[in-house]
């Protein structure tokens, strides 16, 4: 492949990716007052569009028309670049994430995948890992106690369950024996008894699954975890300060980190893009996708629901739980995993 | 003929000599960890370059991920400010930072003038995580273990080096 | 494939023994210390047996090798144990009367406080005896060496709130350190010429070597100055000193280390180096010479003495000269032999004269005793026994290998035969001497009370009152035992059947210096020297039993001679006076007032001064300040890096 | 293609920067950053030899002086609270009083 055509497949790319993305985090947002209203008995947005479709589009005009406020006395540079290195880093990492076996155009094979790195995951906890910047330098330049407190939470719990979130994906890498995520998909092919499929949720990766789940409700700061900006404490903790596009911003970076922590999940856990593939060919194409994007929207229906269902924790419960219960039992699972593969 | 390798060096090493010297010259701490951070950021990049793709992910997990947003949040719990211009020691002025230069100037002529000019290609030496794992659990098992031994006790040190020494306990009146 | 006798074994358990009586001891019961002491002896006496056994159907010598030692280029030392005829003697004769001694010692120590430190030595001692005797090279054999000569030391000085007995420990120590500084100077010769220790290499590297008759050469060097480490060992002429202060140990230590084994290593070590011996006559000229003068010179001094343990130090001394006596002529087998029968007959004396000293309650003086007989049979009889035996009558075991020598001897030089014989009369005499003072006529000394060292050894309630008392059957029983030895033990060299096991040692090489020479000359021999050692206790009985006024007048008519004999002719003030006093003066008036002070101490002041002056004027760097450290750090740093640079420029 | 050199003074001046900001700068948390500005300038040269001299281990040895630093930060940033919860400041130069 010529490399004008690389690089013009890779812009092409990039360009479905984050618009896709954008629009999967705005109708995120709308999914979830949805359902929470739907759980508490309300109907959620009704009033734009139908069923209240239009509402991101309404939010989003909201935030870029009104007045960018700037408070008195922050710290400017790094109240103006904190809520960018939280959306950047956000959206950043989405681009290591395939989504689809590679297809072949014009007899070029093209891989459904912005980028196609050998240390895939590495790459994207490395970007995540960045991310608290945003929040912790959000909350120290607000020169609020409210944000200080919250970018302090947040940059201790984020530390603190970062170590359990890796702990729980070494046990699907002792077992695929790759970092790259694509490798790790593949593994995951074929059943069990020709119906179970042979996802690592399925072949022993149980608790490692739960370990991740509970670290990445911690790392995207979502209930029950949430403590960084917890309304009833602390107004609205690190972007207490902050509003209009700035606010968006932290809006969208923690929906985006959502969507990809979902990805994560499906990739390492559900077997990606797997699924029964029936049909022509062009339905054989498509589904791949279509498994993939479902078993996300399972996932952030999850967190909605989560969301909707339990209250948050204290602080010293969250840093007791992660420390005490979660990175233990995350351990355990490694060693159990490397015992059992050995073996 | 400036290859690609050598444009991507000297970005990456002018992003890294410009954080560094960021770094000396803000006198504000949060801009010299984030200075910190860029030097680091770069370097993960120069890591990319000699094909040490593992070590830069792990720069930029550890070092980057964890270490110093430690830093961040030490200087935001101890709401570190702008630094003094206090009267330091004369020793470092007069004698440190002459030597410091005197030292460096030596050793990068002695480098550039008697280390060859044999060039070290892009990914020259590939270091992916299964090759550098299989070195630390085989031949450097036994270093390998002893850190994380240090780890721990550097643990349990920080904890007790940080956390409140205690009041004074309550005398239990039987 | 020769069977793995596993001989180390046989050191290791006393070691074992010494070690558990040293560091448990203390809280431990006598009852306990003394199984440990007797269970780790009795097995490595048990398991010589066994190995002896064994060796019966297997050939000879056998090698052990342990473990490295020394590397160093081509040159190696291992510890490795070696086991040939000449050792299987020496190991059984070791644990043997090691064992019987460690019983005996039972009994005599009992009463004493330090109880367990006497056994953890005991069996310190059996284990390095063990090494020296096993060893297979010079330098294990020098540990052995050096350790019975710390473990004498240790069991010398074993009352050492008693000033004489420490004094005495240290004597011993720092005379035998003369020798070994010979015996080193040897192995530093074998090292340089024959690259190697161990005996069998040395040896081979030796054997093409001719004979160095016309002149002193380098096997000659090595031969004297072996003997000057073997003269320190088993006290010879001119540092035989030691040995009668070491009579201020325990009697069971003088029985053991001062009579039966380790005084006897210089004899083993010269016979087991008489492949070096024979290709040196000068050298073995020496070693005859010495033994003679020795085996006379001591026997003058026994007839003198009045302490029964010096008595029976003396005739040790002089017993040993016998021993060198043989070797020097060759008879390297008669040598062994008698240190057998030596080691029987000389600690059945020890024991017996220990079994009287704690009959009279500590009385050490012949003087004071007599009519004991009657008293302590049991001691009386197998010291008679002994005292037979060591006289040379027919048919105890001393007369066997006393008349092998003496005939060997005769062979070489009727010199040394003549002396020999004279010597043998008058240790007659002296042991006769001893006997009838100590157990005939009328009991001399006084009701015992609580005086003399030894009391605090076996003070028991029986010495409050003044009755002699015979000493308990778990010190006859050794006593009994090494009489029946002393009887019979010189019937194994009838016919030169000792001889005979001994030749793959010492015969193979050896040139058949002795012709069978016609048994008639042998048979007068051997019948003037039981007429002599007849007329001398003869002798003994009239002066000391018929007569007893007569030994002073005679004392009174030799009058300057018998001073002289009496104070032991006065060499250990010779040496004092020779050696000491001017060591001790120059010490303190060169080496203390003039080095020490002057030097040493003023030089330390004068650098603690200094350090402190440069100190006070440097601590101002210690400002206190991170960032100055670090700045002396990086100049520091540029300093070094400077220099490296310069020093690469440069080259 | 890039000489090996170019690492090696690349790293030498971050080297050389981490030890000017030791010595020019007054508080403790910048001081303590200058130290892993040092470091990371010894990395660089690690992986640099690594890859000239093709040797893994350098990239070991790298992964090594990681986990100590963290170690180290971990420790170092805990007593610099402690040393700020005593003497209530952060300025090396007032935090003095051990010496003669």
């Amino acid at each position: 492949m010529p490399i004008w055509l690389y690089i013009l497949a890779s812009v092409i790319k990039s360009a479905i990716v984050l618009v896709v993305l954008l629009t999967a985090v705005a109708y995120t947002v709308w999914l979830e007052r949805k359902v929470v209203g739907h759980m508490q008995n309300r109907w959620g947005p009704t009033r734009v569009g139908p069923f209240g479709l239009l509402q991101p589009l309404a939010d989003g005009a909201k935030f870029l028309f009104k007045e960018d406020l700037t408070p008195p006395h922050v710290y400017r540079p790094l109240y103006i670049a904190a809520p960018l290195i939280a959306v950047i880093f956000a959206l950043t990492s989405i681009s290591m994430i395939p989504f689809g076996n590679s297809v072949t155009i014009a007899g070029y094979s093209i891989p459904l995948q912005v980028t196609d790195v050998n240390t895939g995951l590495l790459v994207i906890l490395g970007i995540t890992s960045i991310g608290v910047y945003g929040v912790a330098l959000a909350g120290w330049s607000s020169n609020n106690k409210y944000s200080l407190l919250g970018g302090l939470r947040a940059s201790a719990q984020m530390v603190s369950y970062e170590i359990s979130l890796g702990l729980s994906l070494v046990g699907v890498l002792i077992m695929s024996g790759s970092f790259s995520l694509r490798d790790i998909v593949n593994s995951q092919g074929g059943h069990f008894w020709g119906f179970i499929p042979r996802w690592n949720i399925f072949t022993g990766q149980f608790i490692g699954f739960f370990c991740y789940l509970m670290a990445a409700y911690a790392e995207t700061n979502r209930i029950p975890f949430d403590l960084p900006e917890a309304e009833t404490e602390l107004v609205a903790g690190y972007h207490t300060e902050y509003s209009a596009m700035k606010f968006a911003m932290f809006f969208m970076a923690e929906y985006a980190n959502m969507i990809t922590v979902a990805c994560l999940a499906t990739l390492l856990f559900f077997g990606g893009w797997n699924g029964p593939l029936f049909g022509p060919a062009i339905l054989q194409a498509i589904l791949p996708v279509f498994w993939f994007g479902a078993k996300i929207f399972a996932f952030l229906f999850l967190y909605i629901w989560v969301r909707g269902t339990l209250p948050r924790f204290r602080y010293d419960q969250l840093m007791a739980f992660g420390w005490k219960f979660l990175l233990p039992l995350s351990l355990a699972n490694v060693i159990a995993t490397a015992i059992a593969v050995a073996w | 003929m400036l290859s690609v390798h050598l444009i991507l060096f000297l970005a990456f090493g002018a992003v890294a000599v410009a954080g560094a010297v960021n770094l000396l010259a803000q006198t504000h701490p949060i801009n010299s960890a984030l200075s910190l951070i860029a030097v680091m950021a770069a370097l993960a990049g120069e890591y990319m370059l000699l094909g040490a793709e593992f070590l830069a992910a792990v720069q930029v997990i550890v070092y980057a991920g964890a270490i110093m947003v430690l830093f961040v949040f030490t200087i935001m719990l101890l709401n570190a400010g702008v630094e003094e211009r206090t009267k330091g020691s004369r020793v470092a002025t007069m004698f440190g930072i002459p030597g410091v230069l005197l030292g460096s100037v030596l050793l990068g002529w002695v480098v550039l003038r008697h280390s060859g000019t044999e060039a070290v290609a892009a990914g020259a030496l590939p270091g992916a995580p299964a090759v550098i794992g299989q070195l630390l659990f085989h031949e450097f098992l036994l270093p390998f273990e002893i850190t994380s031994i240090l780890i721990l006790i550097a643990i349990m040190g920080a904890v007790v080096l940080a956390s409140k020494p205690p009041s004074a306990p309550a005398r239990k009146v039987d | 494939m020769t069977p793995n006798l596993n001989l180390w074994l046989i050191p290791i358990l006393p070691l074992a023994g010494a070690a558990i009586n040293g560091f448990l001891g203390k809280k431990s019961s006598r009852t306990a210390v003394s199984t440990v002491a007797l269970f780790f002896s009795g097995a490595a006496f048990l398991w010589a047996l066994s190995v002896a056994w064994r060796c019966l159907s297997m050939p000879l010598p056998y090698q052990e090798y342990l473990a490295h030692w020394i590397r160093s280029g081509s040159f190696s030392v291992d510890f490795a144990f070696y086991l040939d005829q000449l050792s299987l003697v020496m190991l059984l004769v070791v644990t043997g009367v090691g064992f019987l001694i460690h019983i005996y010692s039972v009994g005599y120590m009992w009463e004493d406080p330090s109880y367990y430190r006497f056994f953890a030595y005991l069996n310190l001692f059996m284990f390095f005896m063990l090494t020296l005797v096993l060893a297979n090279n010079y330098l294990v054999m020098f540990i052995g060496w050096e350790g019975v000569g710390l473990a004498s030391y240790l069991l010398i000085g074993f009352w050492f709130t008693k000033d004489s007995a420490a004094s005495a420990g240290k004597k011993a120590f720092i005379v035998n350190r003369i020798g070994d500084f010979g015996f080193l100077i040897a192995l530093f010769l074998i090292i340089q010429h024959f690259h190697s220790l161990a005996f069998t290499q040395v040896f081979e590297r030796v054997a093409p070597i001719a004979s160095e008759t016309a002149g002193a050469g380098l096997l000659t060097t090595i031969g004297i100055l072996l003997m000057v480490g073997a003269c320190g060992k088993s006290a010879q002429i001119p540092l035989y000193v030691w040995l009668p202060d070491a009579m201020e140990g325990p009697t069971p230590v003088s029985a053991l280390i001062h009579a039966a084994t380790m005084v006897t290593a210089g004899v083993y070590m010269v016979s087991r180096s008489h492949v070096i011996f024979e290709r040196a006559p000068i050298a073995l000229t020496v070693v005859a010479i010495i033994g003679t003068l020795t085996a006379l010179f001591a026997a003058t001094i026994g007839i003198t003495q009045t302490d029964i343990k010096k008595v029976l130090a003396y005739s040790t001394v002089s017993q040993l000269g016998y021993m060198f006596m043989a070797c020097g002529v060759g008879a390297f087998s008669a040598g062994i032999f008698h240190l057998m029968t030596h080691a029987f007959f000389k600690g059945l004396l020890f024991l017996a004269a220990g079994s009287v000293i704690h009959a009279v309650g500590g009385e050490q003086d012949m003087r004071n005793m007599g009519g004991l007989r009657s008293y302590i049979p049991w001691t009386f009889l197998t010291m008679g026994i002994a005292t037979l035996a060591i006289s040379g009558i027919p048919p105890f075991a001393g007369f066997w290998s006393k008349d092998e020598i003496l005939w060997k001897a005769y062979q070489e030089s009727w010199i040394y035969w003549l002396i020999g014989a004279v010597t043998a009369f008058m240790t007659s005499f002296y042991m006769f001497r001893l006997l009838f003072m100590t157990f005939f006529g009328d009991y001399r000394g006084l009701q015992v009370d609580d005086h003399g060292h030894a009391h605090a050894a076996h003070g028991h309630d029986a010495h409050g009152h003044g009755e002699p008392h015979e000493s308990p059957w778990v010190m006859l029983g050794p006593l009994v035992v090494l009489a029946v030895l002393s009887t019979v033990g010189g019937l194994v060299g009838i016919g030169n059947r000792f001889e005979h096991f001994l030749a793959p040692v010492f015969g193979s090489e050896f040139p058949q210096r002795v012709t069978e020479g016609s048994g008639g000359a042998e048979l007068l021999l051997m019948g003037v020297s039981v007429l002599l050692a007849l007329a001398g206790a003869t002798l003994a009985y009239i002066l000391y039993v018929s007569k007893p006024y007569l030994p002073q007048k005679i004392a009174d008519s030799l009058g300057g001679f018998y001073e002289a004999v009496l104070h032991k002719y006065y060499v250990d003030e010779i040496y004092a006076a020779i050696f000491v006093k001017p060591l001790i003066d120059g010490s303190t008036s060169i080496l203390w007032q003039g080095v020490d002070r002057k030097v040493i101490d003023d030089s330390i002041n004068d650098a603690a001064d200094g350090a402190r002056h440069v100190s006070d004027e440097v601590r101002h760097m210690q400002s206190g300040n991170l960032r100055s450290y670090a700045g002396w750090i990086a100049g520091g740093a540029a300093i070094v890096i400077a220099y490296m640079l310069w020093l690469g420029v440069s080259r | 293609m890039v000489p090996l050199s170019y690492y090696l003074v690349l790293s030498g001046i971050l080297f050389a920067c981490g030890v000017v900001g030791f010595l020019i700068k007054r508080n403790i948390i910048t001081i303590f950053m200058s130290i892993e500005l040092m470091l990371n300038g010894v990395n660089l040269s690690f992986v640099a030899f690594a890859a000239h001299w093709h040797a893994l281990a350098g990239q070991v040895f790298v992964f090594f002086v990681m986990v100590v630093a963290a170690a180290e930060a971990a420790v170092g940033l805990a007593i610099i609270i402690a040393v700020y919860r005593n003497r209530e400041t952060l300025n090396v130069d007032q935090v003095n009083l051990l010496k003669l």
